[in-house]
């Protein structure tokens, strides 16, 4: 944690702007480079940020381990479930062609899940590695 | 001239693996590291692979750089001068490599638009692509659509790591409870 | 929705499934229940794949709805509906028997997590065998290759890490091989479907990177298969990973990648470019021979059963890979076989050394000392299993010898009769090192008073051994599943 | 030979990387080094697919009414799942490397091996 008071409040004004970029990464994958797993890393980069000026506790209580462990598990089950709406749907799995009354709707719906889920997956996994290595850092080898 | 970029940029990053391989000083070998990704993430750029580029960019240079300097800080080491002769591994390395120069030696030259791989499957991706999933970066359709189940792999193989990497390094539930009391 | 439409896909995605759920749960009997489930599923799935494989022919899924080869395809024929049914059927029994041995072996709240990794490492496996299409192959070789070093590092033994972690530097570069050689096929052909490849490779399988590709899937594979030399990983990691995924392991992970070798040698290059052009009969005959003799000869001299019994599986790959280098349908019924055969036996075997374990606190030879007298069951057990090893009648690995010398017979090779033959000798050595030690010594002292092992140990243990003795005795499932794969592989009608 | 050499340059640079790549996995002897040489040996193998994937005069394929030659996608899709694969290996990898230090005391293989090899071993609790 740093008590430099530039740099907090500097972040406190980057952080919001990182975690939009996220966004737009995630969103507009479907027309420009970008995608669930760039913008996973990217919202991830974002709280490292955070947990680097305002230290790591306070980063784990923004977000905090149980959640983080749960976004890893819920990303892949998020994706799964597309996979098996095709199928209740009366298609393939991962079928998105079913998702919709219109096939390309369908598409498009089953590709922004899809994405929602890698992006969860991705960032929680980065958050809960930087949070264990961080962690043996400090509590470690006492 | 797209051709000698790439070429001057694939040259760069040779020599930096060069440097690489005979620096002992392992903060200055991840620091190379993440230059030779970053290296790599401009050669995809000229190589049009956008996608791959920022990936390559986010994860080699970013991610990769930081969990090594991560892990270096936890074991505080310099490597040790190699205590053997490495006519070995040197004796594997140049089969692969002549194995290599033999394989590659009949594939098709850079930018040939004849290559097998630009006449099959491809085609149809960049053809009917937008109409069939109605969005316009063939990455994304091919990644999210047609090989959506590749994508799921790769999740997976990211919450495999995730899931393992807790198991490893997780500490015991007694000691985040003693942390907490005081 | 048809379920019996979409059973190909609910093969490996239930297993998937219960690994997050697993992770989410953190219970670690609550998670035991989803995974359980769904190995269980992934079971009768299999069987009811087979059944219907053998009744009306190969069956094609085109995930997401894409027609191969835009999209990726998942294929069920005879060979791989067998070896889902092997994979997925050890992992039925040996399930339950982790849920009793990572009680002693492995801390509480991990529990969960192995499950999950269990689950997923079923998954990768399940994933290389039903898939279709190459570079999927790849992505599930590295969840099952990934969950499998997290599985091995479990081990209570620090060596265990040390184990795991060369098993990572060896698995990822087998992997970045096999990543090659599918590269120079796909720029060869533009296509990543396997049925598709193996058609458009038809004419230029003497194109160098065609050979290239073949040299490099072959180390690659054979790395993952720990063919001589090849094998100096697997020692460790069976020796240090916890019982339950030394049992699994063993049963499974060198089968799968025998496998991917029959799979790219017959359904993508074509016996033609492997046999015909390159002499690779001779060369695979040479490397099985050395691992049989060297490996079983390394066994001998172990002094750890679990590295005892691991040279062992690396002999008996040997046997393995000798099938496949007569080029013949009695190699390949003898290859596949073979791996059932051995599956259920180094299975039970690995189960019962678990057991072993748990009760006498390590197995090293001394250490088993007696153990005839304090756990009966459980040596008998492991003499059964020794016997199915050097292939006494009436035992699995029986079945698979006597192929393997038909197929010799065939060709007219009466010295690997005889080769065959003496390997078995050595392993009737290596067996006896456990006899002596379990009947003609007397237990510790302080091990005197062990007790025969835990039901929940010793059922899942005996299934296998159980198995062991049928596939001895009826024939029908293995030798006959066998053959007809073979000739599907060779092209030929059966 | 020259001019092979140059149009097939992609290749030519590729096998370099690979082959120095697998010679640090396999030559080194300190955990984090031999992860190092791995990443390089798994990235030199992007340069295999993507090289090829380029046309010269094309752009990224992202389809628009403005342009008429794209590179090929599909290499690019492999690849991305290829580099997503990388670096969960090299984590897996590093965490590996953090419990062998806490373990042993020392990243060195040959150190590592060494400190196994106690005659006193596992007879010597019995």
């Amino acid at each position: 944690m740093t008590r430099d008071m530039v740099l907090r409040v500097v972040a406190k004004l980057l952080i919001p702007f990182i975690l939009l970029f996220a966004l737009y990464v995630q969103f507009h994958g479907d027309f420009g480079p970008g995608g669930g797993f760039q913008a996973g890393v990217i919202f991830a980069a974002a709280m490292v940020f955070y947990a680097v000026i305002y230290g790591l506790d306070n980063a784990r209580r923004v977000l905090p381990d149980w959640l983080v462990e749960s976004m890893i598990a819920a990303g892949v089950l998020l994706y799964l479930g597309v996979g098996f709406a095709g199928l209740l749907l009366g298609g393939n799995f991962l079928d998105y062609f079913v998702l919709d009354p219109e096939p390309v709707a369908g598409q498009h719906r089953g590709i922004f899940w899809v994405e929602a889920g890698v992006a969860i997956t991705v960032s929680g996994v980065m958050l809960k590695i930087f949070y264990l290595f961080a962690g043996r850092g400090t509590d470690g080898e006492q | 001239m797209e051709a000698l970029i790439v070429n001057a940029l694939l040259a760069l990053m040779m020599v930096s693996v060069v440097v690489l391989a005979r620096t002992r000083n392992l903060f200055a070998v991840i620091v190379l590291a993440g230059l030779y990704s970053f290296l790599m993430a401009t050669v995809m750029v000229a190589l049009d692979a956008v996608d791959v580029a920022m990936t390559e960019a986010a994860v080699g240079a970013g991610v990769s750089t930081v969990l090594l300097l991560g892990a270096l800080h936890l074991c505080r080491s310099e490597e040790a001068k190699p205590a053997h002769k490495p006519w070995l591994p040197l004796a594997v390395t140049a089969t692969t490599g002549l194995v290599l120069v033999y394989g590659t030696w009949d594939l098709p030259a850079f930018s040939d638009a004849e290559a097998p791989i630009h006449k099959h499957v491809a085609p149809r991706y960049l053809e009917e692509g937008p109409r069939e999933t109605g969005i316009p970066n063939m990455v994304t359709a091919v990644l999210a659509s047609y090989r959506g189940y590749d994508t799921l792999g790769e999740t997976t193989v990211v919450f495999t790591a995730g899931a393992g990497i807790i198991a490893l390094l997780r500490r015991r539930r007694r000691s985040a409870a003693d942390k907490e009391a005081p | 929705m048809n379920a019996h439409e979409h059973l190909p896909a609910l093969q490996v995605v239930l297993p998937l499934a219960a690994a997050p759920l697993a992770v989410l749960l953190r219970d670690r009997v609550a998670a035991f229940v989803p995974v359980l489930a769904a190995t269980w599923a992934a079971f009768a799935i299999s069987v009811l794949m087979w059944l219907q494989v053998g009744e009306s022919g190969p069956i094609s899924y085109a995930l997401g709805s894409w027609a191969p080869p835009w999209g990726i395809e998942y294929r069920v024929d005879s060979l791989s509906s067998l070896l889902l049914m092997l994979v997925s059927g050890v992992a039925a029994v040996v399930l339950p028997y982790g849920r009793a041995s990572i009680e002693r072996e492995i801390r509480q709240d991990n529990h969960a997590l192995f499950y999950a990794m269990f689950a997923l490492c079923l998954t990768g496996l399940l994933g290389i065998v039903i898939t279709g299409d190459a570079f999927n192959l790849f992505v599930f070789l590295e969840i099952s290759s990934l969950s499998s070093y997290v599985l091995i590092a479990l081990g209570r033994d620090r060596r265990a890490l040390v184990a795991a972690y060369q098993y990572l530097i060896m698995g990822t570069i087998r992997a970045t091989f096999i990543v090659i050689g599918v590269g120079l096929l796909y720029l060869k052909t533009g296509t990543l479907n396997l049925a598709d490849m193996g058609v458009r490779l038809q004419e230029m399988t003497s194109h160098r990177p065609v050979l290239a590709a073949l040299a490099f899937l072959t180390v690659g594979i054979s790395l993952k298969l720990a063919l001589f030399p090849l094998h100096q990983w697997l020692p460790n990691a069976y020796a240090y990973a916890p019982s339950a995924v030394s049992a699994f392991l063993a049963a499974t992970a060198t089968k799968v990648s025998v496998y991917a070798l029959l799979r790219f040698y017959f359904s993508v290059f074509g016996e033609t470019a492997v046999f015909r052009r390159l002499p690779m009969e001779d060369f695979m005959l040479i490397l099985a021979l050395a691992g049989m003799f060297v490996a079983s000869t390394v066994a001998i001299f172990q002094r750890d059963l679990k590295r005892l019994f691991a040279y062992s599986s690396v002999a008996q790959i040997g046997y393995i890979v000798l099938g496949i280098s007569f080029d013949s349908v009695t190699g390949l019924t003898a290859t596949i076989a073979h791996l059932v055969n051995h599956a259920v036996t180094k299975g039970g075997l690995f189960l019962l050394l678990g057991a072993a374990m748990a009760g006498m606190g390590g197995i090293t030879l001394a250490r088993v000392h007696g153990l005839g007298r304090v756990m009966p069951l459980t040596a008998f057990g492991i003499v059964l299993c020794g016997l199915s090893l050097i292939g006494v009648p009436g035992t699995a690995g029986f079945v698979s010898k006597w192929y393997l010398i038909l197929a010799a017979l065939e060709k007219g090779q009466w010295w690997l009769v005889f080769l065959i033959v003496a390997s078995s000798l050595l392993a009737v050595a290596y067996v006896w090192r456990f006899v002596e030690a379990a009947y003609f010594h007397a237990p510790r002292a302080d091990l005197a008073a062990v007790r025969e092992a835990p039901a929940g140990l010793a059922i899942p243990a005996w299934i296998m051994v159980g198995a062991t003795i049928w596939f001895g005795l009826d024939t029908s499932v293995t030798v006959g599943s066998a053959a007809r794969a073979a000739g599907m592989l060779l092209r030929v009608a059966s | 030979m020259f001019a092979h050499i140059w149009s097939h340059f992609d290749y030519w640079a590729m096998l370099f990387l690979a082959m120095a790549g697998l010679f640090i996995v396999i030559a080194r002897g300190n955990l984090i080094k031999k992860l190092v040489g791995l990443g390089i040996f798994q990235t030199s193998v992007y340069l295999l697919y993507l090289g090829p994937a380029k046309i010269v005069g094309g752009t990224a394929p992202i389809v628009d009414a403005a342009f008429k030659v794209y590179s090929n996608p599909l290499p690019h899709v492999l690849i991305l799942t290829a580099i997503v694969v990388g670096v969960a290996t090299l984590a897996l990898g590093l965490a590996l490397v953090v419990r062998i230090r806490e373990a042993y005391g020392t990243i060195e293989e040959d150190e590592v091996l060494r400190r196994d090899v106690q005659p006193a071993g596992e007879e010597a609790q019995q």
